[in-house]
């Protein structure tokens, strides 16, 4: 069974307009997506920025209403449930945030941060939870007075490292993490990539990942999904995505990928301007009659794309 | 990795709180400084004069000594009822600085509950409380909180500070919540909710702590505006009951020219006072405002 | 010169001006309405309020009737009158050459008119007043059951006669003699406006007419108004060429008299010091008719009786105390330092203004700690627990709660001060609210017999009428006090009756009457004050003596 | 050496922090040719945009100082008194900032905007204006020309306003421009579109341009020349291939093993070790690197370490790029520590 | 556009509705009615008579009754009576409140003429000694009661120098219609309006200083700069277009500020505009003008709230389209 399903999850956010501010029908920024994530493994999810990536991860968080759909852990439907026990339940989910800066509270110590979680689900005597919060804090590689320190103290790589301690506290089996190396410097964005491919074995994580960087998906991800306007247009393992991209959303994203060798830059403009005459040619294929994205369909056990 | 208590202590201590930066940024601004000494002066004076002064000496009429000119035993002359204006001045200034700081906690306790609320839950809650916002904003305040004191049956200072705080919050609810929608918009709010933290103890303990400087600046610059209100109530005669020694009593004598022309000890200290004052708070404030906006700091 | 009165001695005041230069020809005068508040322009004698109207008319209206010293009817005006034998009807001659500014003659009709408006059902106004009411067949006509008013009957076009239920001296200073130029207004009776509408009409607001000795030109609405030499007034030529009336701010009042901007202008007691300095200024001052008082409360409004009914019980009931509490207060230092002298300690009820009917030899209840003190032991009220107060004979605390009216600077330092001297002689008084109220607040306290209210602080101005008895007569709802006694209402009923006419009786009735109220003390007289007029000296022929012939309007000029 | 545009010399600029000025732009040296894309790469609070903005003379006068001299066809641009400079800039001199969401006046029309500097620098008609920026903006390859003239900024996506933004640095044919990180803030699609365009509208003018990022892989599709500027200095300089099939500073080399390699080998990226301290608390003497490379022994560095040409147009600060190995390589990983060419 | 402007006046309706209720019902909380006001202090009329009157004015009436009438009438116009001035409130204000808009237009342009060249001096050369002037101004500006200002202009200017009028809206002399009547009026208006416009700059002054130096660091100046643009343009067309629009926003509020301060200034000045009147009216407890006004000035507030909203909708493309 897979640790997390999504079925047809969409999520709409209310348009305003026209005479007296009535509201016309709603967006849909995510629109049925269907994916599911299994126990131990890396899902990337990518493409390009506003195509809903964000709300995924926030609809399975619960910080977005659902307009439609079910999010399934481990089986049980994370919407149909009693709030209390989903607030249990999602003690198993835990995030990462895309922007190390403001996702620290800058007024609260590290100490605090880490143990925020612990304060809400564990009764932990004060000594408890300072020898699990310094556990932690040097298990993200800070020194243990650090927790005494204020996020401002430390750098992106650092805040983004007391961001995964606090996802951590709770032993989550299921980490989403939201662009979280996007706002980084390259070295420092090594850095954490690093660390969290260690902490992923170690603790035997399921995470969601998602990034608009194909080439740290790749180093990351197990399987991938690529988002485009809200819908998915393809998914498959790593190999299938990037050997064999189906899709021409995926041919062209993986075309624009910087290229590091500077003898091809020539053929590399070549081959992403014979993919983009392809795609404006071949656009109405993928879209059907009423403007939307057709469905995916299988290619191979692991590969589909939304494809005729 | 073993820790020395040494150690942990200044790391504990190296860290900057805001009312440190507060401190850092005033002591760094001369104005600021002044200002503080100050405004802590004259409050302190004003607040411990009842140990030196007997107040039923300073209030008692004496018609035969009734505006006299400054002099060895009345230091700044004495006003219309014969008594002292140094004391006047302050048991004024301690009545004025009391009631302006009444008023304030309280148009800031309603200001940041209804504020808060708005900012945190956003939607329809925002939506609906914008609209009273929006509404109470228009009224013309200051005719409005002079029917009230018109109507009042028991007047008291109570009610006069009251009064005035049902007209003071309004602005604050809205600053607040615009910087609290802003805020809940930020990642920590939503990882405190993702972590399963409740929602009164992420308006409490998250988002009040960093709205924090911005009500303290906000306080520290109304505070000012609401003494100087009370004295323009008062100056209008709707402001405290008329025994009650305010600067803005003694202010109010200036309405009669030959007080403003001749009899200048009356009025003109008072005047100053509550000029000094209010320019000692913003002074403060404006440190404050600085030291609450990292990109503004001088220190 | 001005009377003086009292044990002290006020300053004294010129009634007249002492220039004696030639008035010029094109002078102009410019008369400062002093207040902070623009003046309302009700510019008709029946609807007006506001007493800066009543200053603004004078200069173009008048009564048809003249009056002397004790405010009594003469025959120098612009009408004669007559007595009859049984003093109930009163017949008016207007005198030739007497004309409206528009040209049209004043008529008869037009003094009937004026009571034609002030009887009308649908009069709203102020001055439906007793000597009106007290016309034979004004209460049908006020009713509405008649059109026309039998006790008036107009004889020719100049003459006109009114006959009264009941002969009362108050025909002699209260006798209504000012007409409305019906044809300049339009006529109410006729149908052709309403009441309401003549109210606010531009006739009475904006173009007003009259028949005094200047003409309105132009009106700024609540600032200033310009007037212009009537060359036609009955009495002669006006001095002035024309004539500016503006408000002027209290505030500003004495630069403008120093500047020279305007003439004439009240001087506030407040600021009487500053303008005793200026020497192009000098200070005209007469007693005004008024006088300020400390009311106890003793009694409660009965609603049903339409009476006032005394309280034993109420805290007051014992007079010793009220007697005591008189003497206690220092009025003396009141009038001196905060009025400047321009107010002086009261001793009755009488102003001295009533030349005739003030007792001057009633020295009321000078002020006298020691006295109040003897009073209040006698009546038993002494401090059992040594706090320094008084208790009741039952031993029970004593707290007394005092009304007053804010405005003007004073009224603060003098509630306070009265409360310190009767807290000297050991009464405990605190105010009501623990502040003072503002008029309004203060009169609904003190009607409607407050509990709250036991002392209260007040004022009256007691019109040319010497009669008491509207404020504290037993059907009086002025009587705030709510004070009665059957003595007392027989002197009052004496005062007013036909028997009164005589002056020399009236005056020992009244002095009877003033001695019990200084007896019984349902409140206390405190101040009696004067009224201060700044003059420019370049002003000539001003006098405000009531036995000048330089008090009528149309002799004042300046000079060069 | 007609052909030099701007001749960088010992330019420092520095900003004044708590009262003391501190340089962020250390004593750089460089020279842009026409035709030329010099890249300039680092991590971010290295020292580009101050560069950039010290060449457009752009820093507050107030607060930066800017030392050393910046000769552009023969003018010294610190020199010059402002009336004159501004003759230069946005004619000859032009620049692309790195966020479209900002760079545009949000109440200007983006007609206006891209016309400015014609009325500033051209004398032309009103209508000659309009038809030029239309084809300015067709050159940009927008289509619906008219309907963008008309348009306000926060009305186009943030690739159109990329493109508005250089179209309007095109305005008066400049012989160089200045392009701080032009495509940052954009996906990689529209980024490849950008970059793409750039190149275009250069190799059409013949233009120079300086480019400045931190990507790597703009570098590699872009740039002729590429400095690595670490701490305010240029600690490489050298012709692109170069620098990527043979990059020698112990600073390159880290960059580009701390890269996801796009070849898709999921080993362990290079991590270097540290921050880059900020410019208050840098310590100047000595080489600005050895912090972060603590395994390298102190004496294997410069005391004042200076650019070494060791090849033909290949410069290389410090003389411990000589002794420098990544710690993965001494592990027995003895692969070259370049990105060898697949 | 114009929807917008129709959706905003339909919103105001409500808004002067609720404010309407409220206000007639302080107003009848109050203690004494106007007919306690009118007669007090003169003896001779009687109980019955009073009584009388308010019946008549249908004091007696239940509140909602009263308001009822009250707003039907409002509505045509016609606030009632005033009892203290026997007069139509609508007349009765008609007279003043040609005075008072006066005295507000001129503030208002006063103050921005005054505020926005300060803000504008003081946001470009941050630090420098005229920023620094303008700041301590400002301070002191924020920090003065501006009855005591008024009153020190009053002196300085009214009497010991004799510059200018001192009291009222105009000279009694000088014929309506002519171009003299307007220059007198203007004279009149000299004192008033700088003892309330010098103060009323503070928040301007700061606002628009603030907005500056935040828009100078703004990348679009950055931009504006590159293009080889003068500092005078870049801080005319760019700058000061960016930073007066929270100006503009500040209109409506600023209107409350202004009645506010007429209150003060109307009654230093003897100028007989609406801030006098409702000063004069509570204390006599004319209950008809004391609604009417409250109303007035709620209604200025929204009106001046929504034209604020207009001019930012015509200026800012951003909300035009949001
Ligand atoms: N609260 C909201 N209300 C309305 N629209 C929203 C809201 N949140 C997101 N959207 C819209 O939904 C769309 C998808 O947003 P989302 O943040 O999921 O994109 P994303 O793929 O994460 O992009 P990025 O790479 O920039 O993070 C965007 O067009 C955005 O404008
Ligand atoms: N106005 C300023 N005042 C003080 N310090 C500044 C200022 N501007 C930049 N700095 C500092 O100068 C250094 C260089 O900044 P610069 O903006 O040039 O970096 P950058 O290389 O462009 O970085 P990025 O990639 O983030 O744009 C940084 O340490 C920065 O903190
Ligand atoms: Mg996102
Ligand atoms: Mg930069
Ligand atoms: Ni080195």
């Amino acid at each position: 069974m897979p640790l997390l399903q999504l079925h047809d999850v969409t999520v709409q956010f209310p348009e305003k307009g026209g005479f007296l501010k009535r509201t016309i029908p709603p967006r849909s920024v995510v629109d049925q997506v269907s994916f599911q994530i299994f126990q131990g493994e890396v899902y990337g999810l990518v493409g390009e920025s506003g195509c809903g990536k964000s709300t995924t991860a926030r609809a399975i968080m619960g910080l977005n209403s659902l307009a439609n759909g079910q999010i399934l852990f481990q089986g049980d439907d994370l919407y149909q449930m009693s709030r209390a026990s989903r607030k249990l339940r999602m003690k198993d989910i835990q995030m990462i945030f895309q922007d190390p800066y403001s996702s620290l509270n800058p007024r609260k110590n590290v100490w605090n941060i880490i143990a925020e979680p612990l304060r809400n689900f564990e009764n932990l005597s004060k000594e408890e939870e300072l020898a699990k919060v310094q556990e932690l804090v040097e298990r993200v590689g800070l020194n243990a007075e650090s927790i005494y320190q204020y996020p401002h103290q430390f750098s992106g790589g650092q805040r983004q490292r007391i961001g995964i301690a606090r996802a951590l506290a709770l032993r989550p089996q299921l980490l989403i993490a939201d662009e979280p190396v996007s706002a980084l410097d390259v070295s420092v964005q090594a850095q954490v990539l690093n660390f969290m491919k260690d902490i992923q074995e170690e603790f035997e994580l399921t995470v969601l990942f998602i990034s608009h960087d194909l080439g740290i998906v790749r180093h990351m991800c197990d399987r991938i999904g690529i988002m485009y306007k809200g819908r998915l247009v393809e998914e498959g393992t790593v190999e299938d995505i990037y050997e064999r991209p189906s899709h021409l959303y995926t041919k062209r994203l993986v075309a624009a990928m910087p290229e590091l060798n500077p003898e091809k830059r020539s053929e590399k403009v070549k081959q992403r301007r014979q993919i983009n005459e392809q795609y404006e040619l071949a656009a109405d294929q993928f879209f059907d009659s009423s403007g939307r994205i057709i469905e995916l369909r299988k290619i191979s056990d692991t590969h589909r794309a939304a494809l005729k | 990795m073993e820790l020395t208590n040494e150690a942990m202590r200044q790391a504990k201590m190296g860290n900057q709180s805001f009312h440190s930066a507060i401190w850092r940024e005033i002591r760094h601004d001369r104005m600021a400084l002044v200002s503080l000494i100050v405004l802590v002066c004259i409050v302190g004076i004003a607040y411990i004069s009842p140990f030196f002064l007997s107040i039923d000496r300073v209030t008692r009429i004496d018609l035969s000594s009734i505006y006299l000119a400054p002099s060895a035993v009345h230091w700044l002359g004495t006003d219309d009822g014969g008594r002292d204006v140094f004391g006047q001045l302050l048991l004024g200034a301690r009545n004025s600085f009391t009631i302006g700081v009444c008023v304030t906690l309280l148009a800031s306790l309603y200001g940041l509950t209804i504020g808060l609320i708005a900012g945190f839950y956003g939607g329809i809650v925002d939506q609906i409380i914008c609209r009273v916002l929006d509404f109470l904003m228009i009224l013309p305040s200051l005719m409005i909180i002079i029917v009230f004191v018109v109507m009042v049956p028991n007047y008291s200072v109570f009610n006069f500070i009251l009064i005035m705080s049902i007209f003071a919050w309004f602005g604050k609810a809205r600053l607040i919540r615009s910087r609290g929608l802003a805020e809940r918009e930020l990642d920590y709010i939503h990882a405190s909710k993702t972590l399963g933290t409740p929602d009164w103890k992420i308006m409490l303990f998250e988002m009040l702590p960093n709205l924090s400087s911005l009500i303290i600046v906000n306080m520290t610059l109304t505070l000012a505006g609401n003494i100087g209100l009370e004295t323009g109530l008062t100056f209008l005669g709707f402001g405290l009951p008329s025994g009650t020694p305010s600067l803005g009593t003694l202010i109010a004598l200036a309405k009669n020219p030959d007080i403003v022309q001749n009899k200048w000890w009356v009025w003109l200290p008072a005047a100053l006072l509550i000029l000094v004052i209010m320019l000692c708070i913003n002074y403060i404030g404006q440190a404050v405002k600085r030291a609450s906006d990292a990109r503004q700091r001088i220190a | 010169q001005s009377r003086v009165q009292g044990e002290t001695e006020p300053p004294v005041f010129p009634l007249e001006v002492s220039n004696q230069d030639k008035p010029i020809e094109d002078g102009e005068m410019i008369v400062a309405l002093v207040s902070s508040d623009p003046f309302e322009g009700t510019l008709s004698r029946p609807f007006y309020s506001g007493s800066f109207d009543a200053e603004i008319m004078n200069w173009f209206d008048e009564a048809l009737l003249s009056t002397d010293s004790d405010f009594e009817i003469t025959n120098d005006g612009a009408a004669t009158y007559e007595l009859s034998d049984d003093k109930r009807t009163i017949t008016l001659r207007i005198k030739e050459g007497v004309y409206w500014h528009d040209g049209e003659p004043v008529l008869a009709s037009d003094l009937l008119y004026a009571y034609e408006l002030l009887g009308h059902p649908d009069y709203a106004g102020e001055r439906y007043t007793f000597t009106v009411e007290n016309i034979e067949g004004m209460d049908d006509y006020h009713a509405g059951r008649t059109k026309k008013i039998s006790g008036i009957q107009v004889h020719d076009e100049r003459t006109i006669s009114v006959t009264f239920k009941t002969a009362s001296p108050s025909i002699m200073t209260g006798f209504w003699s000012v007409p409305v130029p019906r044809h300049h207004v339009g006529d109410v009776t006729a149908g052709e406006l309403t009441m309401e509408e003549l109210e606010s009409s531009e006739k009475i607001r904006i173009t007003p007419i009259g028949f005094g000795p200047y003409i309105i030109v132009k009106i700024v609405p609540g600032e200033s108004v310009l007037l212009e030499r009537n060359e036609d007034y009955w009495r002669g030529r006006p001095q002035l060429q024309s004539v500016v009336l503006k408000t002027v701010n209290e505030a500003i009042v004495v630069e403008s008299l120093k500047k020279g901007d305007v003439d004439l202008a009240k001087v506030p007691a407040d600021q009487y010091e500053t303008v005793k300095k200026l020497d192009n200024i000098e200070l005209l001052g007469d007693l005004d008719l008024a006088y300020s008082y400390i009311g106890f409360k003793i009694g409660k409004w009965d609603d049903e009786k339409k009476e006032n009914r005394m309280d034993p019980k109420s805290k007051l009931a014992n007079k010793l105390v009220r007697q005591a509490m008189w003497h206690a207060m220092d009025n003396e230092s009141v009038g001196t330092y905060l009025y400047h002298h321009l107010r002086f300690p009261a001793t009755t009820l009488i102003v001295p203004g009533f030349e005739s009917y003030h007792d001057a030899k009633n020295l009321g209840r000078p002020y006298d700690p020691e006295k109040a003190r003897a009073l209040l032991d006698e009546a038993g009220y002494i401090d059992k627990n040594g706090d320094g107060f008084r208790e009741d004979p039952a031993g029970k605390p004593f707290i007394l709660h005092f009304a007053s009216m804010a405005g003007g600077d004073v009224a603060e330092p003098i509630a306070k001060y009265y409360i310190q001297n009767w807290a000297d002689v050991g009464l405990k008084v605190e105010l009501t609210d623990g502040r003072l109220h503002d008029f309004n607040a203060f009169y609904e306290l003190v009607k409607s017999d407050d509990p709250k209210v036991d002392i209260f602080q007040g004022a009256w101005g007691t019109g040319s009428d010497p009669d008491p008895s509207g404020l504290y007569g037993r059907k009086a709802l002025f009587n705030y006090s709510r004070y009665t006694s059957e003595r007392n209402d027989a002197l009052l009923e004496a005062g007013t009756s036909k028997q009164a006419f005589d002056t020399e009786k009236r005056r020992e009735i009244y002095k009877e009457w003033q001695a019990l109220m200084v007896e019984d003390v349902p409140l206390v007289p405190t101040l009696y004050r004067y009224e201060l007029i700044g003059v420019n000296t370049r002003v000539v022929n001003y006098s405000i003596d009531a036995n000048s012939e330089n008090r009528h309007v149309w002799k004042w000029g300046v000079s060069a | 050496m007609e052909d030099i545009l701007l001749t960088i010399h010992k330019l420092r600029t520095s900003f004044q922090i708590h009262g003391k000025f501190y340089p962020a732009v250390d004593g750089i040296s460089l020279t842009i040719q026409k035709n030329e894309v010099l890249a300039i790469v680092g991590e971010s609070g290295c020292g580009k945009s101050a560069l950039a903005l010290s060449i457009m003379g752009l820093h507050p006068s107030d607060r930066t100082l800017v030392e050393g001299i910046i000769e552009f066809q023969g003018r010294n641009l610190l020199q010059l008194p402002i009336a004159e400079l501004n003759q230069i800039r946005g004619k000859r001199l032009a620049m692309i900032f790195q966020d479209p969401m900002t760079a545009l006046h949000p109440l200007m029309i983006v007609g206006r905007q891209i016309e400015e500097p014609m009325n500033v620098h051209l004398t032309l008609s009103t209508k000659e204006k309009k038809h030029r920026t239309l084809q300015l903006l067709e050159r940009v390859g927008i289509q619906n020309n008219e309907q963008v003239y008309q348009q306000y900024p926060h009305e186009l996506s943030g690739g159109m306003r990329q493109r508005v933004l250089i179209a309007m640095a095109l305005a008066c044919d400049p012989v160089l421009l200045i392009a701080d990180e032009p495509t940052t803030a954009l996906d990689v699609t529209i980024q490849a579109q950008i970059l793409e365009l750039m190149k275009d509208l250069q190799r059409q003018s013949q233009a120079g341009i300086l480019l400045i990022t931190h990507d790597l892989g703009v570098v590699a599709e872009m740039a002729d020349r590429v400095a690595v500027m670490y701490a305010g200095e240029i600690v490489e300089l050298a012709p692109v291939r170069e620098l990527f099939y043979n990059p020698k500073h112990p600073y390159t080399r880290s960059l580009l093993q701390s890269l996801p390699s796009a070849t898709g080998q999921k080993q362990k990226l290079h991590v270097i070790e540290g921050i880059v301290p900020a410019i208050e608390h840098l310590t100047r003497n000595g080489c600005r690197f050895a912090s972060r490379i603590p395994w390298i022994s102190n004496e294997l560095h410069e005391g004042e370490p200076i650019l070494h040409e060791i090849a033909a147009d290949h410069f290389v600060r410090c003389r411990c790029h000589e002794h420098f190995y990544l710690p993965a390589e001494r592990m027995g990983d003895e692969s070259n520590a370049s990105i060898t060419a697949t | 556009m114009l929807v917008f402007i129709v959706r905003r006046t339909l919103l105001m309706i409500p808004q002067l509705l609720l404010l309407s209720i409220l206000i007639f019902f302080l107003a009848k909380q109050m203690p004494g009615d106007a007919v306690t006001g009118a007669f007090m202090g003169k003896p001779n009329v009687s109980a019955e008579q009073m009584e009388k009157i308010r019946e008549q004015h249908g004091l007696n009436d239940p509140w909602i009754v009263q308001y009822g009438r009250w707003i039907g009438d409002a509505v045509r116009g016609d606030f009632g009576q005033s009892f203290v001035h026997k007069q139509p409130v609508t007349q009765l204000l008609a007279g003043r409140i040609e005075n008072t808009i006066w005295l507000s237009v001129a503030t208002l342009v006063v103050t921005y003429l005054i505020a926005i060249p300060l803000g504008m001096i003081a946001g470009r050369w941050t630090g420098s000694w005229a920023d620094q002037f303008i700041v301590t101004y400002n301070y002191v500006s924020f920090a003065t009661p501006v009855f005591v200002f008024a009153l020190l202009m009053l002196y300085v200017f009214g009497f010991v120098l004799n510059w200018f009028p001192s009291g009222g809206s105009v000279d009694i002399r000088v014929e309506e219609g002519t171009a003299e009547y307007v220059w007198d009026k203007l004279k009149h208006l000299v004192l008033p309006v700088l003892s309330g416009s010098l103060l009323l700059t503070y928040s301007t002054v700061q606002y628009l200083r603030n907005e500056i130096i935040e828009t100078k660091m703004k990348d679009f100046v950055k931009t504006a700069r590159a293009k080889g643009v003068s500092e005078n343009v870049v801080y005319h067309r760019h700058i000061l277009r960016h930073s007066i629009l929270p100006i503009a926003a500040f209109l409506g509020y600023e209107i409350t500020g202004l009645i506010a301060g007429s209150v003060f200034i109307e009654t230093i000045f003897s100028y007989p505009g609406l801030g006098r009147l409702f000063i004069d009216s509570i204390m006599t407890r004319d209950f008809t003008v004391v609604t009417a006004l409250v109303l007035i000035s709620g209604a200025a507030v929204i009106v001046g709230t929504m034209l604020s909203d207009i001019i930012l909708r015509m200026v800012d493309p951003r909300i035009r389209l949001g």
